[in-house]
């Protein structure tokens, strides 16, 4: 193995990676492990704000839906970047005078929370078009039957929109979870260490750039296949009932 | 004693302050707040934050101080305030063995620059170097590799830095040109901490840690350590 | 034109009155364009009324309003010897009222809406179940047999768009009938059908007619009309043109245009 | 122009605007924009290699897509296979890295051929942007590509089959009828890639592309005005992408469909 | 079943067999399923011959292998005198042949196919143009007259979608009339209209009959069969099972099966 090792070159490599001190494996995975935290709680809080803002934007008065458009219009043409060190100092910022108003100090604001609640805004942007498409394209009609037949508005959106749709939002879904997994290497600008920040950390102490830039694509491109093979899975699922288009492209 | 928050680059800058694989910070400017903190009876903590934001963390409260290599420049002042200097170094210009050049602004013409963002040597580049085609970089780390790979003719950095640089196997392309010349105004009056504006009392205290280690011998101890030379001078 | 016969829902007890169903000059307008210009028409327990007319005469949306999908410029609904509370807009005032009346009308719509993420079974035992609360197990026994008599028992666990249009279709109609519906709208229940499956469809349709429930059917089957409906309502852009038994709309159409619709057909 | 007025009439609309013209003027009032002048030679510089980078990229990209998509939709597998090998590396990994692999990693094996520091392209590979221009390119091609696939296998079997019982050949037929219709089906989320695109671009900074990112993030490091340059830079961006969302408005209109009302 | 009149394609001048159609023991499977188990037609110049048979009897199927938009498995196609290479997996040998043979065709889809992102006007001219090079403007003329016949000058600048779907209809008859094609293919080219419309697109069709020219039509609309063809085809289950002239067909049926479609029909 050793000597498979050396003869391409690739010892150092693997001292480099491996998991134990002077190695910076470990360093990469817990990296790895914060930004995907941080993307588990952007991605489901980007839900639940997309939820709301879809139906908001389908069915809300008109001041709602113009107020849901500035918000998805403003968040989707920025920046993330920008959005980001804006809503970071100027959100903390403002929490703290609040909480120092009332009488309270300053407020401790984790850096995961911080991340979850800056992304997450981001990504409640992108959801809301996402699902507001999809709950388009449920045919009418089905929506139809089921308000014919006396269901309730609530009991409607949980028995029939959301799981009629979820074939049509999960492409969608599974986009904006891997754009959530990548742009938490944005929060290194806040000093927030995740994947992309160790790497360049472990990187520029070690001068070895390619080896760590390489390992971390590597990474990524793990957590992108997963995830693509668990999102198949659950569109393979939510499509039970619907014909294969295979061939028809011919 | 209330904690007060260290606000340190992320990004490495060894040998001053670079995070090693078990996630510890070390070296020289560690060191350095580790002792001030200590002398001044201070409870700091290390907050690494990228160099980017470091000055919005610190007028947005999210730090206390900063002790990141920053130098103490007029510009700077206008933002924040500044301790007392803690260590000063010159500033050089290195260059590919074989170019016939030095750190005057007339030989330089004509030339690509490499720089890092945000420091001194940018502003004193884009000031002074206006015949040369600046290129900006995140770390010095990149700039370095840029001349390394001739894709820049020279790069004006810290002496310190740069002579480590030099020694490296990477480094062997080049040498120091010399010191450029000086401009308190622009290269600042040394390496201060950052604090801000109207907390003297924190800015008083740091101060007074400086004074202390520099007096009782155990800044140049550190330095001892790490550097041939001492990098501190009135 | 024929007068509308009369019926007094308020008279009798609401039990006489399932079943019924009273339409009092219904409007309704999209924007600027009139579709409904008043149209009334009642119905006994047990009558079927066949509407026909041309393409966008307002067949489906007559059909849609009464339940609701659609809602009145003006008019009044009585179901069942039940007002449907109209706000001044048209839309419905009370929607407990509303969905309560619902679950007593049953529509099968022209394009089947069967819900694609669930089997034949689960779509019929849906409103059962969950609107109704009738337990789980006597909802799939009383599904089975239904779907049993459309003539669909082995297809239960299949999801509907793997099935023929007429299957579809007659999923639907299981469906309506699991709610035991008092009154049923058909909108165009034949017409994506190829002639031997417009057949069964119709065939099913001649069985619940024989058994006594009102049903309104907006059809282009001019055979089915003739031979099922106790009554015929020719539309005629917005309004009714003319009704009357099948004998006599068939026999002996009195309007030019019905004369006209009648001829093109065949 | 009525109808461009009159919705602008709702009562909470002229709130709105009455908001946004307040904070507009808060901002211009009390913050600080003594900086402007002396930057905004070097902001319009930065503004112009921002447009042209995404434009040159998006194009340059998009033809790239239109293969790549083609072949993942109905190619052999000895296309399909190749182009979905790409379009996956592409998307999973962060588009920093590959800008940072090209540069850095590719860039610094140039230097190590012999003689290229004398050749012609030297100038060229010296340079950041040709590097900032690739990494761009195909990091948009790898996206659209997979956009291009659904596009292409969404297209209306019938349509296409009409064009063939005509005899269309081939080549005729994929010019005239599938790829403008694969075009059309996917103009909307064309026009939001391409913004996420216009968003891409102030990566390149870390490769010493002076954009407008890199622009007001000098502005910052000058003058340690913080929040002034990054609104500003702000309102640039949705400048910029409220002009892309109305070009594309118009692609689309060009053929008027019918949607399903909301 | 009676045999199939035998025709001599190779015998004549090319020009004399412009119009002809000549099938032979055509065979068409999907997988395991055998859709078309042997199927021979004559067409002469002139000859309006209809396909009638019930869902999933292979009706579409065939129309679509004479084009080949399906593959056939077996069988002989000729068309104009001139014979369709096939490989032996039945793919077309020769694709210029094809493409030269296939403009000679005209098929009008059941869901009439109009490209959507061109006006009716650019549909019709897009074959002239593109593939037949015929210059923009004549082909233009041309064009206009053909809307101008079936009724649709004033819409020529409208895009497909936003016509009913008897308007489309008739503009796909204008688009493939557009190629001045020896034979048209119909597939149940009224299936989905209203009965009002069905009659509109079935006086174009009789045009076109009366005009000479040789087509093939999959229909359900008996009438139509029975008026205007002059030979009729039932299939069932991928095999002829009765042909003749229509009034033999529709007055004199021999087979079960045909007499228990008619019956199913009426
Ligand atoms: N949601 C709507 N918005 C605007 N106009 C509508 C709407 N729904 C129907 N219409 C119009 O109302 C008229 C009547 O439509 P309706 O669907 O009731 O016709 P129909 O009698 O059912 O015709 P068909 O036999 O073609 O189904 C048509 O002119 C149609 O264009
Ligand atoms: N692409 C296909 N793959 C598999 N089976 C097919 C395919 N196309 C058609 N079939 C099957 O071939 C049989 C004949 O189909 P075809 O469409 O020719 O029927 P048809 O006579 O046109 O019926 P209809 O009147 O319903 O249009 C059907 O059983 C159908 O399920
Ligand atoms: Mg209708
Ligand atoms: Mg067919």
């Amino acid at each position: 193995m050793e000597g498979l090792l050396d003869l391409l070159g690739l010892a150092k490599s693997a001292e480099l990676l491996s998991l134990s001190p002077p190695g910076w494996g470990m360093n990469l995975l817990r990296g790895l492990g914060k930004s995907l935290q941080i993307a588990f709680g952007a991605f489901g809080f980007g839900l639940v704000i997309g939820l709301f803002g879809a139906y908001g934007k389908l069915y809300g008065g008109p001041v709602v839906r113009d107020l849901l458009a500035i918000y998805t219009t403003v968040v989707r043409a920025v920046p993330e970047l920008v959005l980001i060190l804006i809503l970071y100092f100027v959100g903390t910022d403002l929490i703290n005078r609040a909480s120092e108003a009332l009488g309270y100090g300053r407020v401790e604001i984790s850096g995961v929370a911080a991340g979850i609640w800056v992304l997450g805004v981001v990504q409640g942007a992108y959801s809301t078009e996402v699902l507001r498409g999809a709950i388009l394209a449920v045919p009418q009609g089905q929506i139809e039957a089921a308000r014919a037949f006396g269901m309730p508005p609530v009991m409607l959106m949980r028995r029939v929109t959301i799981p009629a749709m979820l074939s049509f939002a999960l492409p969608g879904l599974a986009n904006l979870w891997l754009i959530a997994t990548k742009d938490t290497a944005l929060l290194a600008v806040v000093g927030f260490s995740e994947l992309t920040l160790e790497t360049r950390q472990a990187a520029s102490s070690t001068r070895a750039y390619f080896t760590f830039f390489l390992a971390a694509g590597g990474l990524y491109l793990m957590v992108t296949l997963m995830s693509s093979a668990l999102f198949q899975l659950l569109e393979r699922r939510s499509r039970r009932g619907q014909p294969s288009l295979k061939g028809a492209g011919r | 004693a209330e904690e007060v928050k260290i606000g340190i680059a992320a990004e490495p800058y060894p040998p001053f302050a670079s995070p090693d694989s078990a996630g510890n910070w070390v070296g020289w400017e560690i060191e350095v707040i580790d002792a001030v903190c200590k002398a001044a009876a201070l409870d700091c903590v290390l907050t690494p934050v990228a160099w980017d934001g470091i000055i919005p963390s610190l007028t947005g409260k999210q730090i206390d101080a900063i002790m990141a290599s920053m130098s103490i420049t007029e510009e700077r002042m206008q933002t924040i305030d500044f301790s007392n200097a803690y260590y000063n170094t010159p500033a050089v210009i290195v260059a590919d063995k074989s170019l016939d050049i030095d750190a005057s602004p007339a030989s330089l013409a004509g030339k690509i620059i490499g720089v890092q963002a945000s420091t001194i040597h940018q502003a004193y580049a884009n000031a002074y170097f206006g015949d040369a085609e600046i290129r900006v970089y995140q770390t010095q780390d990149e700039a370095n590799q840029d001349l390394y790979a001739g894709r820049i003719d020279a790069t004006q950095a810290d002496s310190i830095a740069m002579a480590d640089f030099v020694a490296t196997d990477a480094g062997q392309c080049c040498e120091i040109k010399g010191n450029v010349a000086n401009d308190e105004a622009i290269l600042g009056k040394g390496v201060g901490a950052g604090v801000r504006k109207g907390d003297d009392a924190l800015r008083e205290a740091l101060n007074k840690g400086i004074a202390a280690i520099l007096a009782d011998g155990t800044h140049e101890a550190i330095t001892a350590r790490y550097f041939a030379a001492p990098i501190y001078s009135e | 034109m024929t007068a509308t016969q009369k019926l007094t829902p308020e008279a009798g007890a609401a039990s006489d009155l399932a079943g019924t169903l009273l339409i009092e000059d219904l409007h309704k307008s999209f924007g600027d364009l009139e579709v409904l210009k008043g149209v009334s028409l009642t119905a006994n327990r047990g009558d079927v009324i066949a509407i026909i007319g041309g393409s966008g005469s307002g067949k489906s949306t007559m059909l849609r309003c009464i339940n609701f999908l659609e809602t009145p410029s003006a008019g009044r609904i009585v179901i069942g010897g039940e007002e449907i509370q109209m706000r001044a807009d048209g839309t419905a005032a009370n929607r407990k009222q509303l969905e309560r009346v619902r679950t007593r009308l049953a529509m099968v719509f022209q394009s089947f809406n069967l819900w694609t993420h669930r089997t034949l079974l689960e779509n019929v035992i849906e409103v059962p179940v969950h609107v109704l609360k009738m337990p789980r197990a006597q909802a799939i026994e009383k599904a089975r047999a239904l779907l049993e008599r459309v003539g669909l028992a082995e297809k239960e666990d299949t999801y509907p768009l793997f099935l023929s249009g007429g299957q579809q279709q007659r999923a639907a109609i299981a469906r309506a009938l699991a709610v035991d519906p008092a009154v049923m709208l058909f909108d165009e229940p034949t017409s994506a059908l190829d002639p031997e499956l417009v057949g069964e469809v119709l065939s099913v349709m001649r069985d619940l007619a024989a058994e006594g429930r009102t049903m309104l059917v907006v059809t282009h089957e001019m055979n089915f009309a003739r031979e099922v409906a106790d009554h015929v309502i020719y539309l005629y852009q917005g309004r009714i043109e003319e009704q009357g038994p099948p004998a006599q709309i068939f026999g002996n159409p009195q309007s030019e245009r019905l004369k006209q619709f009648l001829k093109s057909i065949n | 122009m009525m109808r461009l007025i009159r919705p602008m009439l709702m009562p909470h609309r002229l709130v709105l605007i009455a908001l946004a013209v307040a904070l507009a003027l808060w901002c211009a009032l009390t913050l600080r924009w003594d900086w402007l002048p002396k930057y905004l030679p070097l902001a319009m510089e930065g503004l112009w290699r921002t447009v042209w980078l995404l434009a040159a990229s998006t194009f340059l990209g998009f033809l790239l897509a239109v293969p790549l998509g083609f072949a993942q939709a109905v190619g052999p597998w000895y296309l399909a296979v190749p182009a979905r090998v790409f379009c996956t590396l592409i998307r999973g990994t962060p588009l920093l890295l590959q800008i940072w692999l090209l540069y850095y990693g590719l860039g610094s094996v140039f230097p190590q051929i012999d003689g290229i520091r004398d050749s012609v392209l030297w100038p060229y590979l010296r340079q950041a942007w040709p590097y900032a221009l690739l990494a761009l390119t195909l990091s948009f091609a790898g996206y659209e590509g997979e956009v291009m696939r659904g596009a292409f296998s969404g297209v209306n079997r019938g349509q296409l089959e009409a064009a063939r019982s005509f005899g269309m050949p081939r080549f005729t037929l994929f010019r005239r009828i599938w790829l403008p219709q694969a075009i059309n089906n996917v103009l909307p989320t064309l026009g939001g890639e391409t913004i996420l695109q216009l968003k891409a671009t102030p990566l390149v900074a870390t490769i010493t592309v002076v954009e407008i990112f890199a622009v007001s993030s000098r502005v910052r490091q000058d003058t340690f005005v913080i929040y002034e340059p990054l609104l500003l830079l702000a309102l640039v961006y949705m400048v910029i992408a409220g002009l892309i969302a109305l070009a594309f408005r118009w692609l689309e209109n060009r053929v008027p469909t019918r949607r399903p009302g909301g």
